[in-house]
């Protein structure tokens, strides 16, 4: 026709073939070299920061070591680290990069469940061992559960078992429960009601949601209920936040407190410092200042080391047992092949910085400890530690 | 917008697509995928905001409510895939349908905000329907045939789908409701009194984003062998528009370039840098500062005219 | 009960505080600021860094609060004067990008200074205990910022009805080509009012963050908040946010002692149910606002 | 009476725009509507076609209530409207805005199969000769000369097939010459289509030329109607054109 259109902006296809290819060619697969490639799904940005990059030098830690030892079966380890920004459907195409273009053998990750149950999925269909260090679902080794998929952390049946003999410890009586409203909190707080001992119950549940900043409606119920001990699961920021706002309230001198959700931790009390509720019974995956042995503090100046302070994080030793765990696999299978290193994890048994692990063949889960203690003041320091810590399964 | 341009090079473009699994590795197979699944939702999206010139901030809502609908369809009641993408793109349309009717009702920016509150609504539903959604969690391990559960039959299928939007989207967008858009978004006034009734073609422009994004919210789920919440959050509304932005509204395609160049550029950024946020923040603000045609507007070297008097509503 | 209504109360002046710099620039700029929660987040961070060198003491506090309102009100107008100026006369989309930029680019930038962990600010001193109210005994920051809420919306609607910056103000809500028709300077208006937002979000972080946990993605947290705040209460109202805020912490305090966990699903019912009640939010202008 | 207006008013926050209007408009004639600014002529406008509502009064066309449809409605009753300022659709071009026209009066504006391509382009075409745009068929709408533009808006309104054409100035902003070709155009083809013109203009020669009745509205009433040389001679008019009152500014 004559041009009695207005002229739509036209763009050839060819050009954005080429821009695609010319993206795509960007990222070519890296080809490093006769390398044994460890995937690392984390969060690193955002909420998840606080978890996800701590957790990372586990990594670093346990494969420099491997590395200057000579590596596993005289080849090198590497590790390629992805940001699952804590979305389940990043996490899954990352998982999936990973495998198809960096080519990694095995995956380690994530920390949130949901998270890390969308890249089981993966692993599922891709063949590839999912090793979960973090991620306490017992869904990921129960009714999601699949060959390829481990999981080392401490989960919710042993941590709700573990909690109901603090329970018993504190003389507990009639409890109320709190966490956040999401499979965790759920599937903890039945293994610890299954666990308590005859004469303690829990009597009241208040669930708040994911990421709640105003815990004045919670602190109100708590205040209201007529339990005398809480056990806690809210985690992270918002727990520091719930102590913030529950303080001038009083909440903690009126009832007996026991907190899972790791808020024991040593980054936990530096960060609350003396607002930090004193004689609340809390846990921690680790302790700088509490080593187990000989071992244990060797792990520890090591990543002392590595982080530039003295207070190490308490994630670390969790993903440093993975890659430790994942080594010793490849070095006895003798290769990479995922069933057989499948094989060689199940039923087996390793010396880590806390003592004896050993992987269930039947349930791909590891008998994994916490530290658990009564947070006390020190002298000469406003940061509160655990003390007595035990270390406890 | 003259529909017989470039359609023998977009069927160019798709044939080249194709032959994705036949050159190249595994990953590009699957990266391609993806980007088809984000570019069809940056198409649908595209109808609403740049042809129809209303700023969606809640598209997401009805990608999560495709993706929803598939996989339960197939997974819980095991309904055969066709019958299942089919009663998605259904029920998204449905649900498009009724949120529209309010939306349309207002303009610009409390539009935008309406969408965005509805969005939210269906996000937080997501996460408390456990029983059917899965929750928080998500909904974990959809079923897939077996015909499409490797990674080169799902891209042709991903292809498949994909083809048949981008066609009918053409079709819908160069038909006389096409041009009622246009017409829509050019000056609103003007097309009143050409006789249009502007709330019901913004409604059926409304609708048909909606079942667009709820077919790409299909595949989405079917390829991610699930459906998780964070897919009607709000910053996934907000990742489409970047897309539709980066590739270029007013122009057909350019929100497929866009899916491409974000999705693309996010992975990248993610490979060689935990500090992503700030490269890829950085980009945008250079796309929107230099470049707000878009990637379309920089390829074509077309620079829009100043649109000042787009706006001449007239009044007293 | 009483002690719910003062919860509510409380969370309501805290998100006004927060939300009223965003209401302020949309009236004004007609931009939806999502960087808001960015502000914010700045203003925490800012503070604790001044209460962490100055250790817990009043004028650490309070005169950190200054110094984070500051902060941001340079950040604002380094913003506002070499980068947003460019996209007012463009589309929204544009500028809505614009700001979710700003979003990404903090948010590593907050990573990159205070590291990923986070850190908690203590109540100024004299704040930390409770005050009895007779009836009860209620936490006296709580207090303070029940009190703080209508103060800042008073002076904001004073500054707003009585002085000559607030009646250019409104009138460049009302019609722009008029004010620079009449010889004012609207560049300069824009730019101000964008720097008041700033600091106000940056106000509202510090007053804010003795009841939080200061970390990454708190900008995410409360952004939707906001949103929330600012659509309910009519975008571009001071008084509509204000009691857009109450109403949302009603929502959410009562929603969590009722309908427990569900409180999230209620909190957007209610957002919905108010926009089909009154498409505008509650005080919001009706306008004809086409692109 | 093909367009019937009986005691409408509209006021805006306080401001009385129309008051009480009664205005008889026949079929077939051409009837202009004059006042000084602000007499609310536009208003008057705006009121018939439906994009504000009066706040008293009825407005019927061929006998059919209009007040409570919508613009969209009235359009398909059979009224056009025209805007005094330009109002097209500036990017796309002259042959589109008058095609979108089409699509609306032919009710294919939910067709979302219907390709638009090449649609109507014979009636376009007409069309655009008939106000002289045959030329400028391909040129984007808002690089015609303003005139031009003008011209555009008449076959846009036209496209609509109304009985009732109603133009808002059709020609402000035209030099001499152009406004004099204009309105010959203007009506010829009212005229020749039988339709009926209801219009406002500013220049007195181009009213006496060619409207069979002139209304004239002051302050938002009607203060005379009647042919050119009774309204011409009507001593309220006179005072009102003349300037013995100050009100003109």
């Amino acid at each position: 026709m004559f041009g009695i259109y207005s002229k739509a902006r036209r763009v050839f296809a060819l050009e954005i073939i080429a821009l695609v290819m010319g993206l795509g060619l960007f990222s070519a697969p890296s080809m490093s070299a006769d390398t044994i490639k460890i995937g690392v799904l984390l969060p690193t940005s955002g909420g998840g920061a606080s978890y996800g990059i701590p957790a990372e030098n586990g990594i670093k830690l346990a494969i420099n070591e491997i590395n200057q030892a000579g590596g596993v079966n005289g080849k090198m380890l590497e590790y390629f680290i992805r940001d699952t920004k804590l979305k389940p459907a990043v996490a899954s195409a990352a998982a999936r990069e990973l495998i198809t273009k960096e080519g990694v053998h095995v995956l380690v990750g994530a920390v949130s469940s949901g998270v890390t149950l969308a890249m089981s999925e993966v692993a599922k269909q891709e063949k590839i061992i999912l090793f979960a260090p973090i991620s306490k679902s017992i869904a990921l080794t129960e009714s999601k559960f699949h060959k390829y998929m481990f999981q080392s952390s401490a989960n919710t049946n042993i941590e709700g078992r573990v909690m109901a003999g603090v329970m018993k410890k504190v003389e507990a009586g009639k409890i109320c429960a709190t966490g956040y409203d999401y499979a965790y909190s759920h599937d903890f707080f039945a293994s610890l009601e299954s666990n308590l001992e005859e004469g303690m119950a829990i009597v009241d549940t208040f669930y708040v949601k994911l990421g709640t900043k105003d815990y004045n409606a919670l602190i109100s119920q708590l205040m209201g209920s007529d339990c005398d001990t809480v056990a806690g699961l809210i985690w992270g920021g918002g727990f520091v936040s719930m102590v913030k706002q529950a303080n001038p309230f009083g909440l903690f001198d009126q009832k007996k407190f026991v907190w899972g959700a790791e808020v024991g931790s040593h980054e936990m009390s530096n960060s609350l410092k003396g607002d930090y509720p004193e004689g609340m019974w809390a846990n921690s995956y680790d302790l700088w200042y509490s080593p187990l042995s000989d071992a244990h503090q060797a792990f520890l100046d090591d990543l002392a080391e590595l982080e530039g302070q003295k207070e190490t994080n308490m994630y670390p030793v969790t993903t440093y047992n993975a890659v430790k765990f994942l080594a010793k696999a490849i070095e006895i299978s003798g290769g990479t092949d995922s069933d057989a290193l499948v094989t060689a994890l199940e039923g087996m048994a390793m010396e880590t910085p806390l003592g004896p692990m050993t992987i269930d063949p039947e349930t791909h889960r590891t008998e994994t400890g916490e530290f658990w203690g009564p947070m006390k003041k020190i002298e000469g320091s406003d940061v509160l530690r655990m003390s007595p810590a035990e270390y406890v399964y | 917008m003259r529909p017989r341009g470039g359609v023998q090079w977009t069927l160019f473009g798709l044939f080249l697509v194709a032959l994705v699994p036949v050159v190249g590795e595994r990953y590009y197979v699957d990266l391609t995928t993806q980007i088809l699944i984000y570019a069809l939702f940056a198409l649908s999206l595209n109808i609403l905001v740049g042809y129809c010139g209303n700023l969606s901030f809640g598209h997401a809502a009805f990608f999560a409510i495709g993706g929803y609908a598939c996989v339960i369809l197939t997974t819980t009641y095991e309904v055969t895939l066709i019958i299942s993408l089919g009663l998605s793109v259904l029920i998204s349309a449905v649900a498009a349908a009724a949120i529209g009717y309010v939306c349309v009702r207002l303009a610009a920016m409390h539009f935008a905000m309406l969408t965005l509150a509805f969005s939210m609504l269906v996000w937080s539903i997501a996460i408390k329907w456990t029983p059917v959604t899965g929750g928080d969690d998500g909904f974990v391990g959809a079923t897939l045939p077996d015909l499409i559960s490797n990674p080169v039959s799902f891209f042709y299928f991903a292809l498949l789908i994909f083809s048949t939007g981008l066609i009918l989207l053409r079709v819908i967008c160069t038909s006389t409701f096409g041009r009622a858009m246009i017409a829509i978004r050019e000056n609103e006034t003007r097309a009143t009194f050409m006789g249009m009734d502007v709330r019901k073609i913004r409604l059926q422009a409304f609708t048909i984003a909606g079942a667009f994004a709820g077919l790409a919210g299909a595949l989405l789920g079917l390829y991610n062998r699930g459906m998780y919440p964070e897919s009607a959050f709000w910053t996934e509304s907000g990742q489409v528009l970047i897309m539709v932005l980066l590739g270029g509204m007013h122009s057909f395609i350019g929100p497929v370039l866009g899916a491409a160049a974000l999705y693309i550029l996010e992975t990248m950024i993610n490979q060689y840098t935990e500090y992503w946020q700030i490269v890829l923040g950085v980009i945008l603000l250079g796309v929107v500062l230099i470049a707000p045609d878009g990637l379309a507007g920089l390829l074509s070297g077309f620079r829009k005219r100043k649109d000042d008097s787009v706006t001449g509503v007239d009044s007293e | 009960m009483f002690i719910q209504l003062m919860n509510s109360l409380a969370l309501g002046m805290n998100l006004f505080i927060i939300a009223v710099g965003l209401t302020l620039i949309f009236g004004v700029l007609r931009v939806i600021n999502f960087a808001h929660g960015s502000f914010f987040m700045i203003g925490a961070y800012v503070l604790y860094s001044v209460v962490k060198r100055t250790g817990d003491t009043a004028l650490g506090f309070w005169g950190g609060i200054v110094v984070a309102m500051l902060v941001l009100g340079f950040i604002a107008w380094l913003v506002e004067r070499f980068l947003l100026r460019r996209l007012y006369d463009k589309e929204h989309l544009l500028q809505l990008v614009f700001t979710f930029a700003l979003v990404l680019i903090v948010g590593d930038l907050v990573k990159i200074i205070w590291g990923p962990l986070q850190h908690s600010i203590s109540y100024p001193p004299g704040f930390g205990g409770a005050t009895d109210l007779g009836i009860s005994r209620y936490p006296t920051y709580m207090l303070f910022l029940i009190l703080s809420g209508p103060v800042i919306a008073v002076s904001l609607w004073l500054i707003l009805e009585k002085t000559r910056w607030g009646r250019i103000i409104r009138a460049a809500r009302l019609d722009r080509q008029m004010l620079s028709a009449l010889g004012v300077n609207v560049k300069a208006v824009y730019s101000a009012v964008f720097v008041a937002g700033a600091m106000l979000a940056g106000l509202g972080g510090a007053l804010a963050a003795p009841r939080l946990a200061v970390e990454p993605g708190m900008d995410a947290l409360i952004i939707i908040d906001c949103f929330i705040v600012v659509i309910v209460g009519g975008l571009g109202s001071l008084w509509g946010s204000f009691f857009g805020a109450i109403i949302l912490g009603v929502a959410t305090i009562f929603g969590t002692l009722i309908f427990g966990e569900w409180e999230i699903v209620i909190v957007y019912i209610l957002m919905v149910a108010v926009l089909l009640w009154r498409p505008w939010g509650l005080l919001g202008r009706i306008e004809e606002d086409r692109h | 009476m093909i367009l019937n207006v009986e005691n409408t008013s509209r006021s805006f926050s306080g401001f009385l725009a129309l008051d009480n209007v009664n205005l008889q408009v026949a079929e077939g004639e051409m009837h202009a509507l004059i006042g000084p600014n602000g007499a609310g002529k536009t208003t008057l406008f705006n009121v018939i076609s439906g994009l504000i509502s009066a706040d008293t009064g009825t407005v019927s066309f061929k006998d059919r209530e209009l007040s409570r449809m919508k613009p969209h409605q009235i359009v398909e009753v059979g009224i056009a409207r025209s805007f005094q300022r330009v109002n097209v659709f500036p990017r796309n071009t002259a042959f589109e805005n008058v095609q979108v026209a089409f699509i609306a009066r032919n009710r294919e504006h939910f067709k979302i199969f219907a390709a638009a391509y090449g649609k109507y382009t014979q009636e376009i075409m007409e069309l655009l000769i008939l106000v002289g745009m045959a030329d400028d068929a391909s040129t984007p709408a808002g690089e015609l000369a303003h005139g031009k533009q003008k011209q555009l808006e008449l076959a846009v309104a036209l496209a609509a097939n109304p009985a009732l054409l109603l133009l808002d100035e059709p020609t402000a902003g035209m030099s001499i010459a152009e406004t004099m070709s204009s309105i010959e155009l203007i009506r010829d083809i009212v005229k020749g289509r039988n339709l009926t013109l209801l219009f406002t203009e500013h220049d007195m020669t181009v009213v006496f030329e060619i409207a069979d009745r002139v209304s004239v509205l002051h302050h938002g009433q009607i203060i005379a109607t009647g042919d050119g040389e009774t309204v011409r001679n009507d001593p309220e008019v006179r005072r009102v054109y003349l300037g013995t009152e100050e009100s003109e500014s």
